[in-house]
């Protein structure tokens, strides 16, 4: 039970990652690739914490934890090279 | 974003009482970092907790000028409430905007309507600006795209009204009469 | 109890998250994708994450600091993504019924 | 196990071919972001948290910030 509710629920995610992806490859301007990677971003950061009940490690938290801080800055940076003045 | 528009009466301001603002700023930051370093080391231990100590006390030290200037206001019960109000508001909201989404997104037509149009804000402080923004961006169909002054520009999803009177009373105002009483 | 609890809101969450990616998949331009990715992954990811927290309870304030830091900053990259677009000059799609940003850029002028 | 690691390397080598063709430099710049992204979901699979720490801090957020300022410097389109 406890096994297969842990498969579905990463596979739907990665289901979700998988749509972003496809509109990074489709996606005809620069914004749209940048929202694409924004939205795979966040999903990934649940993905993590769902990783880190899978595999009942309290360290893998202190991995989404970094990433969610670190990303929010690398979007803000593309957006802020697209607005011209970095 | 409005440098110019905000300056001239909190400089005012922040000279006339200068110290007591000071030690307040001081005071906040100090117990906000305090708070959060113990929940994330999440251990009792003293010298843990002295770690944060020292931290926290460095970085309120350094950091003060910057929270003087997001100019915060003083704690009381009734902006104490006025929050929680807000906070409940705003969950309430969230769940109808990620129905409102769901359903536009599942429908095969894609029912949508969008357009850009602007609002007007009663708010003054830039921090009360950044938290009006942040509820419009996360509640049904509406989004944030730019402030300059005291106008807002708002990506909607389906265009209900085109005037921008009658669309501040229904976009912004049901946030606006509590950030109000908040940062009055 | 507190298992069932926690594995209702992580799959409530995750099928919010599921929808929002669906909603950058199908949208027509930057602005409609924003909206989607936004509201959806905004809620999912918090509840996603505060489920794993319900269901592991010595986890639970760590996960709260996680959640609360993805539902103040989302918004605010979005945002940003959002008003880089308009600034750089990405048209609005042709199904859309009325664009005003020329009143703002005029007000902001006379400012 | 092995279809999921399987699957994410294909998904990380598709992303970083894809920086290969991109003839605007932005658009390179955040398909290796998205290689970066992969790279962590892989490493926390293989149990290494440490290294995939280190993974999401260099390459999503230091390496973009650096690649911007590059771009500001010189042109953003390939000719």
């Amino acid at each position: 039970m406890s096994e297969t509710f842990v498969l579905v629920l990463l596979s739907a995610a990665g289901l979700g990652v998988l749509l972003c992806l496809i509109r990074f490859f489709k996606g005809p301007t620069a914004p749209d690739r940048a929202v694409a990677v924004d939205t795979a971003c966040t999903v990934t950061t649940a993905l993590l914490v769902f990783m880190a009940y899978y595999f009942k490690r309290q360290i893998y938290l202190d991995v989404a934890l970094v990433y969610a801080v670190l990303m929010f800055i690398g979007v803000v940076a593309i957006a802020r090279f697209l607005e011209r003045g970095i | 974003m409005n440098e110019k528009h905000g300056s001239s009466p909190r400089a005012s301001r922040k000279t006339t009482t200068e110290q007591p603002h000071e030690r307040r700023a001081f005071l906040n930051l100090f117990a906000i970092l305090f708070v959060v370093w113990v929940l994330l080391t999440e251990s009792f231990n003293w010298q843990e907790l002295t770690t944060g100590f020292i931290v926290s006390l460095g970085l309120s030290i350094f950091l003060r000028k910057s929270y003087i200037k997001l100019d915060i206001p003083p704690f009381t019960i009734k902006r104490l409430w006025y929050f929680i109000v807000y906070l409940v508001v705003l969950l309430v909201e969230i769940i109808k905007a990620n129905f409102d989404v769901a359903y536009r997104i599942i429908h095969p037509k894609l029912p949508i309507k969008p357009g850009i149009v602007v609002i007007k804000t009663e708010l003054k402080q830039d921090f009360a600006k950044m938290m009006l923004a942040n509820s419009i961006t996360l509640t049904p169909g509406t989004f944030t795209l730019d402030i300059i002054g005291d106008r807002l520009l708002i990506h909607w999803i389906y265009v209900r009204t085109e005037d921008t009177e009658r669309a501040t009373e229904m976009i912004g105002n049901k946030f606006e009469k509590y950030l109000k009483v908040i940062f009055s | 109890m507190l298992p069932l609890i926690g594995k209702i809101v992580t799959s409530s969450g995750v099928v919010f998250l599921l929808l929002g990616s669906l909603g950058v998949f199908r949208m027509p331009d930057v602005y409609n994708r924003l909206q989607a990715g936004t509201k959806c992954t905004t809620l999912g990811a918090f509840l996603t994450i505060v489920g794993v927290g319900i269901m592991e309870p010595a986890w639970f304030w760590k996960t709260l600091v996680i959640a609360v830091f993805i539902l103040i900053t989302n918004p605010i990259s979005s945002h940003a993504i959002g008003r880089a677009s308009k600034k750089s000059g990405v048209e609005l799609c042709d199904r859309s019924v009325v664009d005003k940003s020329r009143d703002f850029e005029e007000y902001e002028s006379n400012l | 196990m092995i279809v999921i690691v399987t699957l994410v390397v294909a998904l990380m080598l598709s992303a970083a071919v894809s920086a290969l063709f991109f003839k605007d430099l932005l658009s390179a710049v955040i398909a290796s972001c998205l290689v970066s992204l992969f790279a962590s979901i892989l490493f926390l699979f293989l149990q290494a948290p440490d290294v995939a720490m280190a993974e999401a801090s260099i390459g999503a957020a230091l390496i973009t910030a650096v690649f911007m300022i590059a771009l500001r410097r010189t042109k953003r389109y390939e000719e």
